[in-house]
């Protein structure tokens, strides 16, 4: 099984969680009011009052099919709003 | 007499409290108030204030100057976005101009609110139909910021968001703070209008405590802003510059047009603050999503951390000075 | 009449902020009120109606109707699940069957709140002491819900959560909600009877706060709600009529009662909205940890998607049509 | 080491934080207000407020032997009530 | 008689809603008021004592009994963490000793809210400076805590901490409750000296509401005081019998101070819960980043755990006993 | 590349951060408000309340060259404070 991290802005969620939706993931997980910095932008704590956002943590737990599905919808979205993507290796415990 | 006014303004508890929570960032305090209570403030600010707005406008009516006041209003948040636009492609990019420009066209409720507050304290009565302009003028500007980006940005943009009509009304006048003030004045007007106990009964929520949340925000506000001031310097000096003199040019043009509309010192302050103010909550969250190319820190560094702090401090007694010398009293 | 009566209550605040939730969810307005505010606003509500019950209680004492009501709510609150019960079983499997009808045998504080600015709004009296109704109805149904799982479940349910009466009576006595309301009621009371000065200080905040903080919150209710919307779909056209029928089923069986009981109009519009109320607070808390075979989705959904703005909207005022009908004003 | 990564309904946290410190995990931490999708149930950010209670995201750093040693409890508690468990690789930094 | 005004004391709904948080948590309910909605109520109290008191501060003057009163609190939170310490040094190590030593030597905010409002019930006039005398008394019990620490520790403290004046000075003045109480006072000062109408306004979020925040938070303070109680188990009994005899000396040494400088019983009341309550919300967060060898479950333990539910229910009235006897009511 | 987590008391945040910052990471995600237990401490969700501060957890997705540089200060970091930190494998999506 793979693991599959997804971090960007609150605002691109429905974006991202359709994307996810469409490669049929078995499920995922998010965690939002994350703060963080990247190559383009610095989030802080007060983004989320004035109506930015703050980012949101998505985290999947799924196949390689599913991820090669998944990848060149959600590169589009992370490359034109920003945000990282990033797999690693996990097993059902 | 500028001088004594500032200095009345400085010392009222909302000024005071913006002052606090600026200072707190200065001296490095670890007073914070933290998410999502400042969204808690604001959304009881705009409840509120669209209440007391829509009360307000059922017992003016449509009549007198209230239906010039609220077209001129739209007018001046389609012009001044324009004024800006030109003004700051100087230097910046058809992106990061529109947006900042959509923000100046646009309104800050709570510089609208601590004008009142002075007006209050200086014993100068303003309409409640004032909100009424508030609400009107916080969609127009968006949606020419975002014609400008229609029509000037480059012609490869990306077609992930390829900017349709709907989305841009969609993301000018749904908006969740414009949404909520305009509902709110909806419902503000038919209250007073069928449910006269509602009003009364609501009024220890959206009247009486109204003052102090005010303060309690500011607070907030004047924390937010000094920790905006750091990228303001990335921003470099023409955007400094910018955020404190076109403030000044829009209250003039707003008070010159107050004058032609015959407005009391109250409401022409009122409709002066409305031009000269930029928009911090909703224009940032529409162009996050319709224009991601405009560098947010721009659009929010200029309107939270100096605009704003420049109108409620200097910039409220400074535009009523101004009206005092301009608009005779009619008292 | 109920048409009318249905306007007059569309026209209040509470009921027009709770459209306003319903009409963002609907054109897709990004308004918020983000986690754990509407939290302090059930927590405040609920620790709000419990002191001002308990003052009233301390007031009225246990003579006249007070207790009969008292023991018919009870009473009512142990038939209610089992009709539901047997409606549902003709289409749902045990588990589900009863997680849905402790709902609907419990109440909803809300609900009852809204019913109660209604009659303020219709200057129709009523006592608080119904309030101490509304308390003892939440508890009862679920215990009627577990039973009904502990009798009627297949015999292999695996025994990580064997159902105990300590947990039983835990989950239905003690979820965090149920305690707010008892407890505050319990200190309305006893601050009634030895501290006069406190029930005066403690107004500004239990009293004329209320009904603002309440129209904030079925702001709140109204996104929610209008967010259920679609997994109602999912869940099925039998439990979407059951959603809109049972509450008028157990509103006219609310009246019948209420009538036998001898309660004036306004008490008996509280007796039939706590009959046809839902629980959507301390209900799923409790069978999320003792049934977790319910499909939480239909719970949630019946109670708080339909029965919940079906009762706001439109059951007050019907409801009180029929109280009109059957039950002679006093004065 | 291993890194345990635990997704599940809040209102189970007390009995998989005991399952967790009955197998004496070093230690453990604890992200409240997850949101997310599952293939037993959707968990939006309303349940919160509704009592159900959202998702908590357990994650715990731990030789393999812990995880033997806590895996058929947390396991069972899963299954029964919904949630996910992944193990993956980690290193001290 | 002290049984009567323990009694008297425990009938107020402030204590009625710290027992309900108590019991909350001993019987299992899932009550809670999730974080940052505590925040929320403490900033909300720090804001409002500090306005009240600046209010206060300017219609007394500095004039009469206000400075020495002050001096003598001052002089207060520098001897009681000295004396602490030494009785703490018997069982404990340096760091431990001091952190917990600073704890009692400052104030805690919500025990003097709690006094006063005994004393309100009891119809015991006092003065609004003594506000004052709890500002100042915050900070210096934090600096001769970090003072021992830099003189009792062992000298190969790791240097990433080196502990400068310059720290030691912002972590004690800069702290964020500090920081928030001293800072509404000086606004509360300087509006009432300038601008009466603002004083009005702010009347009914600081004033009116106050009382109903206080109790809310006394609610969630109950379930926080509980939650600590067995983690207090683990601290041993020396720190038990220490949390419960230090406030009743401190309140001693209190009253035979506030005796020397002839104040009335009302502000000897309060002159001793500033000495005998300890704080848990400025020095644990200074402690933590300058003595992190201290376990912050030992000061947090003993100061929110046990004495600040003693000094709640037992302590306040049990020392008005005192006072009663010792000082004459000037009436 | 690597993933780094960080899991501290959030009063630490603007020290790690700096320590991040001077080794030149490519960006960084905070979540805040995490809670849990470790060799030295119980974080309960009241501490955010005492001023104590609740833990942060940090992710940063980095070459191991950045790892290898900021080794020494956070380590040194969390050691006095308490902390943990550990690193493991990922690939960009
Ligand atoms: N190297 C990284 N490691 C961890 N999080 C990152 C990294 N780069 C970016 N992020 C997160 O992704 C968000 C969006 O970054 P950006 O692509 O700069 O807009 C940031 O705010 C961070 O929270
Ligand atoms: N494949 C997955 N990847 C990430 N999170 C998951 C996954 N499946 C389930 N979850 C999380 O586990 C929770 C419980 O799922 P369920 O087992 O459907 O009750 C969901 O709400 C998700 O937050
Ligand atoms: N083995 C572990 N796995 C996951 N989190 C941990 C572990 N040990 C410590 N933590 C986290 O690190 C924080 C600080 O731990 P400590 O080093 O005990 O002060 C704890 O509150 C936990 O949130
Ligand atoms: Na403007
Ligand atoms: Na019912
Ligand atoms: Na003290």
């Amino acid at each position: 099984m793979k693991r599959l991290d997804l971090i960007f802005g609150e605002r691109e969620l429905d974006a991202i969680l359709t994307a996810l939706e469409a490669a049929e993931v078995p499920g995922y997980t998010v965690l939002k009011h994350a703060t963080g910095k990247g190559p383009q932008t610095v989030v802080s704590e007060d983004m989320e009052f004035t109506g930015l956002g703050a980012n949101a943590h998505v985290i999947v737990f799924c196949e390689l099919e599913t991820i090669d599905k998944v990848r060149e919808n959600i590169r589009s979205i992370l490359s034109y709003y920003g945000g990282v993507a990033y797999v690693s290796e996990a097993t059902e415990l | 007499m500028e001088t004594n006014l500032i200095l009345q303004n400085v010392l009222t508890p909302p000024v005071l409290f913006f002052f606090l929570g600026i200072v707190a960032v200065v001296v490095r305090s670890d007073l914070e108030i933290p998410a999502p209570l400042p969204k808690l403030f604001s959304l009881y600010l705009l409840l509120a204030i669209g209440f007391k707005g829509g009360l307000a406008l059922e017992k003016s009516g449509f009549g007198g100057q209230v239906f010039p006041t609220l077209i001129a209003a739209i007018l001046m948040s389609l012009l001044i976005p324009l004024v800006c636009f030109v003004i700051l492609r100087l230097k910046l990019d058809v992106f990061n101009s529109a947006a900042i420009a959509a923000a100046y066209g646009s309104i800050s409720a709570v510089t609208f609110i601590t004008a009142e507050s002075f007006l209050e304290s200086q014993n100068i009565p303003f309409d409640g139909f004032m909100v009424a302009a508030l609400a009107l003028m916080e969609s127009p500007a968006i949606i020419v910021g975002l014609l400008l980006v229609k029509l000037g940005a480059p012609k490869n943009r990306p077609n992930i968001q390829e900017m349709k009509w709907r989305s841009i009304l969609h993301e000018s006048m749904l908006n969740g703070s414009v949404y909520l003030l305009l509902g709110s004045l909806v419902i503000g007007f038919l209250t007073a209008a069928h449910n006269p106990v509602g009003v009364d009964k609501m009024q220890p929520f959206t009247g009486k405590l109204f003052y102090g949340a005010e303060c309690f925000f500011l607070l907030d506000m004047g924390i937010v802003a000094a920790q905006r001031l750091p990228s303001l310097k990335k921003a470099g000096s023409f955007l400094i510059i910018f955020a404190v003199l076109i403030p000044l040019l829009n209250a003039c043009l707003g008070i010159f047009v107050a004058k032609a509309l015959l407005l009391g010192p109250g409401n022409s302050l009122l409709f002066a603050i409305l031009c000269a103010s930029a928009s911090y909550l909703a224009v940032p969250a529409a162009m996050r999503m319709t224009v991601p190319e405009a560098k947010s820190s721009y659009y929010i560094s200029t309107t939270l951390g100096l605009t704003f702090p420049f109108n409620i401090v200097i910039g409220i007694p400074l535009y009523m000075g101004l009206v005092n010398k301009l608009i005779p009293s009619i008292g």
